[in-house]
């Protein structure tokens, strides 16, 4: 890239703090990168309003990984080298999260991710060792598909059920993975395994036989868009069980695409709902509505978050340099952020519960909330 | 009737026609010849428009026509039998034949001169539903003359129309051309087979790279030495 | 005087000598830190757009087929080569060939039956053996599946990079220089006629898209090894699109112009990361803008030389060979 | 059988819609012989502005489609002159070039006005579903798009085959100067190619819009491409062709998901695509004419 | 014995039968032509001889053996060589790798001699050029060697195109209207020329025109065909005289 020598020095400033995003602004899960990184946007615009962080104020340097890790590599390297950053927020989703966190670990700077709810993002499947360098705003997949699992089993007296994932993400398989482990092994059958991909627009021929396998319930953790499509479809053919999914599903756009009616009798976990009454939950909508004109969804609330943890860790660093920063990262205890008060646990993922949705007549209502 | 002044054509940086000047009157045959490349087909082509010449004026019953569209220069009753016949190949004949007569909105005429058409080239007749493309390469010149007649010209351009073919059907090409003329079609005729063409124009042109060098009466060129020893083998 | 052969010899070892100067310089300041990673990775990217670029060039530019499934070909061979070293733990030489070769097979197997389309009807085949081995890697979750394989050891270097770009155009360049490589060209000149002369069209075919097949599973490894995760995403048909338009870029028939479409594309992608979303609206206006005025792409299917800049000692050197069509 | 049947109506209603989109597709390849991958998001913008009609101008369904039809010829034409005219005599391949780089220029141009967001269509058509043969269900919406997909095909056909435009576009598809040469305006023709084709996918756009009822920038893509695969199916440049391709194509896919599996419905469809083009190397329609020599 | 005979060569596309029981002998040596009607299925007759088409029954043997069924570059390697009516040059190469490519059968070097450039490569493209070279010489074009084919006057593209047939070294040489679109004194040069090249080539040559001139000024023996049928065969002066020929082509005053 031409010019580095200029933002080399512009990255030394010493009045700044630089932290990078690394997220997806174009590509096809644009719609999560720009959600979460106006979160971060929004938290640290605050922070600089109210002075900064260790008297400097905050640069987030936010740069387009086109929903691609070969990219994402590519981008973590120039926020890295070009940009010197001392922590990098990113990706939304466990792939491109995947396709970068090496690089970072070679130059020793933290990661941050927002959303990325595979297990393997900060632990190494191969070693079992957890990733020195990496930490998530959000909770884990197996938690997400065990809590739904139990749910399924337990409130809705389950005893056979669909799986239905997103064939090209990984969170997607994640969580039905998990799942169906959890979901079997307490005396549950997995009648039938069917897939679609997030280009989709039509999944009658699917449903049509999902339909004919009759199960007590479908487990469809995909993102909004889609299962708002499948929900629709699905009771158009005429099946009539409930629906469960993952925090994917959350936004307004899901009563939108799938029609208030259509979705009456769905269930999904959750990091947060919009319509929580919690007086943190609250205002963060309330700025967030403010500033982007759009109620955000769980994405913006854990890009927020990821803003939130790193802010608050850069507080404890004293000299906010990215080992610092890690160190403060690993004793994070407490931390009041919209999804929850947050502390890491040893695998550097935040303990948290989560929530419990249904979804009556368009809206979401609070249903349970499940502790770890 | 057509008038082409000082005309000069490039393609790129070649200099391909460096100022032709030629007349076509009313009512006859005008024949255009000369060895390969040595710009017959460019000076027909930017007659009816295809090509756009850097200087000189073509007009045509006085009208001034340099650098018209082509589908307007048709419209005016000019058309243009092409080198390599340019036939529709994937059409069948008959559809070639009615594009022939694209301008023409009385689907009466155009039956008549389908007709006309068919009795002149009984073969198109017989193939009326074969894909031109398929044709041998006579029967392609047969119909590329008679999509051009489709459009009743009042000024035919013909490039080469007796290339491929043989010996009976070039005469009887060249017959056709002296009866269209009879007829009333002012006729300018592009021909390798300088002898024949000489022997049935009124007026001839001798074209070399690019330039007239030599225009007269048909009958006095073939007799001149220099277009006996260069095009007339002998 | 000396023999044809000798000075052939010479003057190629003084390409070598240049290169290796090249190589040496640039590995120097990578090691010494004057070049920082994030130039030393689009180093990288560069020479694996080199390597996929002149290879589909091949197929596209010099053998005039049109295949858009170069990047299925390069998934092959990331996903083979990787499975070699994760899995049964083998040399980086080894993953590379067992790569190269798997992408080269599916070549064969791809192109014998399919050569015989023609043009747009190629291009689907070839898309869709592009979308059938993602999709299939997609469902294998010994290979990571969707999920991707990570985990990959990072043996890839500049050092490796840069001599394997350099092996790649060297083996394409003498293959398209010569006999063989005419025949090949005749092919997208005329096929009738290439035919009536005594060419063996489907061999000539099916050879140019398995040695372009190879090549792509080469850069497939190379990658694969660079990047620590490879996911089936990451070979999609835009991907395979991205090959296509440095190639025309460069110029269909122009090896050096697919150098440079690559080495510039990789730095124009580099440099408008910046603009976030804007980024693709100006990547999409550049290439409009530049198709529109060179529609032949950069280079046409002449070659980059020195001698464009000295004419007149053109018609003693090179000319008395004629060898490089299109020189 | 009858989950069989129900899974046919699947594969047709699916398959209408990569035929809807497929038909302008071929068409415009059939007369210019360019792969307009920007056909697929003149759709996407089609189904914007059949959003923006109804939605936002509160206008009826009508109303709507024609409007986006309209705008979408005339984007059509507009393209063609700024990025395909210029390239008419350059070769083939670049023409494909810039067609990529205006489908990425509309998809991240969209995505920058109306950022990258779902949007869901207003209910202007309510659905109705029908019975028949007792448990086997089909919507109103589905018998629209198939109605139209068949209507816009016969009316394409006749167009194209019947008409005076339509001959001349045939003309101009096969030789430009001697069009030009029968009084034939290619020009105009070539526009007109392109603003049937654009409108034809500003329909397909606003109807998909309303039966599937999310839209985004980037939903152009796989349509795009799986129309251009049923037109090349169908015999690229054929237009009962496309809507064959689309058909067998929307098929395929639904009994590959219903009785194989829908994780490898994709691998399994372009096999399919890729033994039918090796039995049949011009498309099932395509004639496979030996060049005359 | 005859070099090529062909016996009872039929083909129809779809309807129309284009060549019905089409027997010809041809010896070493000869030179015949091929005349007849338009669309009376000679270069149809070229198209089967060299593969192009398939005949739909009877039989082409080279030297006895059957060249039904093989490719057209199977054919070629056999001996037998062609230009085509419209002329098809690769166009955008030069002259000399035209001929090149044409020599491409007979090059001495295999794959792994080009790629490695070993000293085989060399030799093997110094003769390949030398011999393109050679020929070009012979056909007056060596000073063009390096235009673009497509770049020729119409001429000297049919005289590169008999040039590149020459190069696969056939025994058998088909002209499809060599002099179409020559003026009389391109084709006065080019009668020389087959004939030349005949003699120099010790080659059998089989040629089709409708330039009478080229006709009975070169050939030996002409085969009249007319709706796909052998309507006569004999000597010039035969052909020239021949009733049904002066009906069906030459037309009353044959000159
Ligand atoms: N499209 C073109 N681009 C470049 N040069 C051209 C083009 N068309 C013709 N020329 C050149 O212009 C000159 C005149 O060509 P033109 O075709 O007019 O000759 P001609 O007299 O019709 O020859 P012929 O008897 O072979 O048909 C030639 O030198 C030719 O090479
Ligand atoms: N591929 C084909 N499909 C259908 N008909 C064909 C095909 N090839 C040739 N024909 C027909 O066969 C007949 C013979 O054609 P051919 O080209 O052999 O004629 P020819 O004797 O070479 O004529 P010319 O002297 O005009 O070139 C013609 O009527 C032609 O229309
Ligand atoms: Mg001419
Ligand atoms: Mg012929």
């Amino acid at each position: 890239g031409g010019g580095g020598a200029k933002e080399e020095k512009k990255a030394a400033d010493a009045n700044e703090i630089v932290i990078g995003g690394n997220f997806e602004l174009s590509g096809n899960v644009a719609t999560f990168g720009t959600a979460a990184a106006n979160g971060a946007q929004l938290y640290f615009d605050e922070v600089n309003a109210a002075g900064g962080v260790l008297n400097k104020k905050i640069k987030f340097v936010n740069l387009d990984n086109k929903s691609d890790a070969t990219e994402a590599a590519n981008v973590a390297t120039r926020l890295i080298t070009q940009d010197k950053v001392v922590a990098i927020l990113g990706a939304t989703t466990s792939g491109d999260t995947l396709g970068f966190i090496q690089v970072a670990t070679d130059n020793k700077i933290p990661v941050l991710t927002s959303s990325a709810t595979n297990p393997d993002v900060t632990v190494d499947p191969n070693t079992k060792q957890v990733r020195e360098y990496v930490f998530r705003a959000c909770f884990i997949d197996p938690f997400q598909g065990t809590v739904m699992a139990n749910f399924a089993l337990k409130d809705l007296k389950a005893k056979t059920a669909v799986i239905y994932v997103d064939n090209n993400s990984p969170y997607s398989k994640g969580l039905a993975q998990f799942f169906k482990e959890s979901f079997t092994k307490q005396g549950g059958k997995i009648v039938g395994e069917e897939a679609f991909v997030p280009e989709d627009q039509d999944f009658k021929a699917t449903l049509t036989k999902i339909k004919g396998l009759n199960p007590d319930v479908v487990y469809c953790p995909g993102y909004y868009e889609q299962v708002g499509k499948i929900v629709k479809q699905a009771r158009e053919v005429g099946i009539t069980v409930p629906f469960l999914g993952g925090d994917g599903w959350d936004s307004p756009k899901l009563a939108e695409i799938a029609g208030a009616q259509a979705l009456n009798n769905t269930f999904f976990s959750n990091h947060y709902s919009s319509e929580q009454d919690d007086p943190n939950v609250k205002a963060f909508v309330e700025k967030y509505k403010a500033k982007y004109g759009q109620v955000p969804d769980s994405m913006a609330a854990l890009g927020y978050d990821a803003a939130v943890l790193i802010v608050d860790a850069i507080k404890r660093s004293g000299d906010g340099s990215p080992e610092k920063i890690k160190e403060a990262l690993k004793a994070t205890k407490d931390v009041q952020a919209v999804t929850g008060k947050l502390s890491f646990d040893e695998n550097h993922n935040p303990v948290k519960g989560a929530a419990i949705l249904e979804m009556k007549d368009g809206k979401q209502v609070y249903k349970t909330y499940v502790n770890p | 009737m057509l008038k082409v002044e000082d005309v000069h054509v490039y393609y790129g940086a070649i200099h391909a026609i460096k100022g032709i000047s030629l007349e076509v009157p009313q009512g006859q045959i005008v024949t255009l010849i000369g060895a390969n490349g040595a710009g017959k087909t460019s000076t027909l082509n930017t007659i009816c428009g295809l090509i756009k010449p850097k200087s000189g004026r073509i007009t045509f019953e006085g009208k001034d026509i340099t650098g018209m569209a082509t589908p307007e220069i048709v419209k005016m009753g000019l058309t243009q039998v092409p080198e390599g016949r340019r036939i529709f190949a994937n059409m069948p004949v008959y559809e070639n034949l009615e594009l022939g007569a694209f301008l023409n909105k009385n689907k009466k005429e155009v039956a008549e001169a389908m007709e006309n058409v068919y009795t002149r080239f009984p073969r198109l007749r017989e193939r009326k539903n074969q894909l031109a493309g398929s044709l041998s390469g006579g029967e392609q010149q047969m119909l590329a003359m008679g999509r051009a007649l489709m459009s009743k010209p009042r000024l035919l351009l013909l490039d080469e129309p007796s290339m491929g073919l043989s010996p009976i059907l070039v005469k009887e090409i060249f017959s056709i051309i002296k009866e269209l003329n009879e007829q009333g079609t002012t006729i300018l005729l592009v021909e390798q087979n300088a002898k024949m063409a000489l022997s049935i124009a009124h007026r001839g042109y001798v074209v070399e790279t690019g330039r007239i060098v030599l225009a007269g009466d048909a009958k006095e060129l073939l007799e001149s030495p220099e277009v006996k020893r260069a095009y007339l083998g002998g | 005087m000396m023999s044809m052969f000798e000075r052939k010899i010479g003057r190629q070892i003084g390409i070598l000598l240049v290169l290796a100067a090249v190589w040496g310089v640039i590995d120097f300041m990578i090691k010494g830190g004057i070049l920082n990673p994030y130039y030393e990775l689009n180093l990288i990217l560069i020479g694996i757009n080199i390597i996929l670029a002149v290879s589909l060039n091949l197929i596209n530019g010099f053998n005039g087929q049109f295949s858009i499934g170069h990047a299925g070909f390069m998934a092959v061979g990331a996903y083979g080569a990787a499975m070699i070293t994760i899995k049964a733990h083998l040399p980086f030489v080894i993953a590379l060939l067992v790569g190269a070769l798997l992408a080269a097979i599916c070549g064969i197997l791809v192109g014998l039956p399919t050569l015989r389309l023609r043009g747009d009807y190629l291009a689907i085949a070839t898309l869709g053996f592009g979308e059938i081995i993602r999709g299939l890697i997609v469902n294998i979750d010994y290979i990571g599946g969707a999920y991707g394989l990570s985990g990959i050891p990072k043996l890839a270097n500049w050092t490796w990079i840069f001599w394997l770009t350099v092996l790649t155009v060297l083996v394409i360049w003498n293959f398209v220089n010569s006999t063989h490589g005419r025949a090949t060209i005749s092919i997208r000149e005329n096929e009738i006629a290439a035919e009536a002369m005594g060419i063996n069209t489907t061999k000539y075919k099916v050879m140019a898209f398995t040695i372009g097949s190879l090549f792509a599973g080469l850069a497939g490894g190379l990658h694969a090894h660079y990047f620590y995760t490879i996911q089936p995403n990451t070979f999609n048909f835009l991907k395979s699109f991205d090959i296509l338009v440095m190639v025309v870029l460069g110029g269909q028939g122009s090896i050096t112009g697919s150098i440079i479409a690559a080495i510039a594309l990789t730095i124009i992608s580099a440099s408008l990361q910046k603009f976030a979303a804007l980024r693709l609206v100006i990547y999409a206006l550049l290439l409009i803008i530049i198709m529109l005025f060179r529609p032949q792409g950069l280079m046409g299917t002449k070659e980059f030389s020195l001698k464009m800049f000295r004419k007149k000692s053109k018609d003693k050197e090179g000319k008395q060979h004629g060898t490089a069509i299109g020189q | 059988m009858e989950v069989f049947l129900q899974q046919l109506i699947n594969g047709i209603s699916l398959g209408s819609i990569y035929a809807l989109i497929a038909l302008g597709y071929t068409m415009v390849y059939g007369i210019v012989q360019l792969i307009n991958f920007a056909h697929g998001d003149v759709y996407m913008v089609g189904a914007y502005l059949g959003f923006f009609a109804t939605a936002i101008l509160g206008w009826p369904f009508l109303p709507a489609l024609l409007l986006s039809m309209v705008v979408c010829a005339i984007l059509g034409m507009v393209i063609e002159k700024l990025a395909y005219t210029p390239l008419r005599n350059a070769p083939r391949i670049a023409a494909l070039i810039t067609a990529i780089g205006v489908s990425l220029f509309l998809e991240y141009g969209m995505m920058l006005l109306v950022t990258p967001q779902v949007r869901t269509f207003p209910q202007v058509l309510p659905e109705v579903q029908y019975k028949l043969l007792g448990n086997l269900v089909i919507t109103n919406r589905q018998i629209i798009i198939l109605v139209v997909t068949i209507a816009l095909m016969l009316l394409l056909q006749y167009i194209v085959h019947k008409t005076k435009i339509g001959k001349a576009m045939r003309a101009v598809s096969h030789d430009k100067q001697a069009a030009q040469l029968m009084g034939i305006n290619v020009n105009k023709t070539i526009s007109a190619t392109f603003a049937i084709g654009s409108a034809l996918a500003a329909a397909a756009g606003v109807l998909v819009g309303i039966y599937y009822n999310a839209i985004n920038p980037l939903m152009g893509i796989m349509p795009g491409l799986k129309a251009f695969v049923a037109a090349v199916l169908g015999g690229i440049g054929i237009i009962p062709g496309a809507m064959t391709g689309g058909f067998l194509l929307g098929i395929v896919e639904a009994m590959v998901s219903g009785y194989g599996k829908s994780l490898y419905r994709d691998p399994v469809a372009f096999v399919i695509l890729i033994i039918i083009l090796i039995v049949k190397p011009a498309g099932l329609f395509g004639k496979n004419v030996r060049e005359k020599v | 014995m005859a070099l090529l005979s062909v016996n009872d060569l039929s083909i129809s596309f779809g309807g129309l039968k284009a060549v019905s029981n089409f027997n010809m002998q041809l010896h070493k040596n000869d030179l015949a032509g091929l005349i007849g009607p338009n669309g009376a299925g000679k270069t149809t007759v070229f198209n089967m001889l060299t593969g192009v088409y398939l005949p739909t029954s009877g039989d082409i043997q080279l030297d006895g053996k059957s060249l039904v069924g093989l490719k057209p570059y199977q054919i070629n390697h056999r001996g037998v060589a062609r230009t085509f009516q419209n002329i098809r040059l690769f166009n955008d190469l030069t002259v000399i790798d035209n001929l090149k490519i044409a020599y491409h059968s007979h090059a001495r070097y295999g794959l792994l001699g080009a790629i490695c450039r070993l000293p085989g490569f060399y030799a093997g493209e110094k003769e390949i050029h030398e011999k393109s070279m050679e020929l070009l010489k012979i056909f007056k074009l060596d000073h063009k060697y390096d235009e673009l084919a497509k770049n020729l006057p119409y001429g000297e593209q049919r005289r590169l195109e008999i040039a590149r047939a020459m190069a696969t070294k056939p025994r058998i040489l088909l002209l499809d209207e060599p002099a179409a679109g020559m003026n009389p004194q391109e084709t006065h040069e080019l009668m020389e020329l087959i004939r030349w090249i005949r003699k120099e080539f010790d080659l059998t040559i089989l040629l089709i025109e409708h330039d009478m001139s080229l006709v009975m000024g070169v050939c030996e023996i002409i085969y009249v065909l007319d709706y796909g049928q052998i309507i006569a065969i004999g000597t010039p002066d035969e052909i020239r005289n021949n009733r049904r020929v002066i009906e069906a082509y030459l037309g009353e005053e044959a000159s």
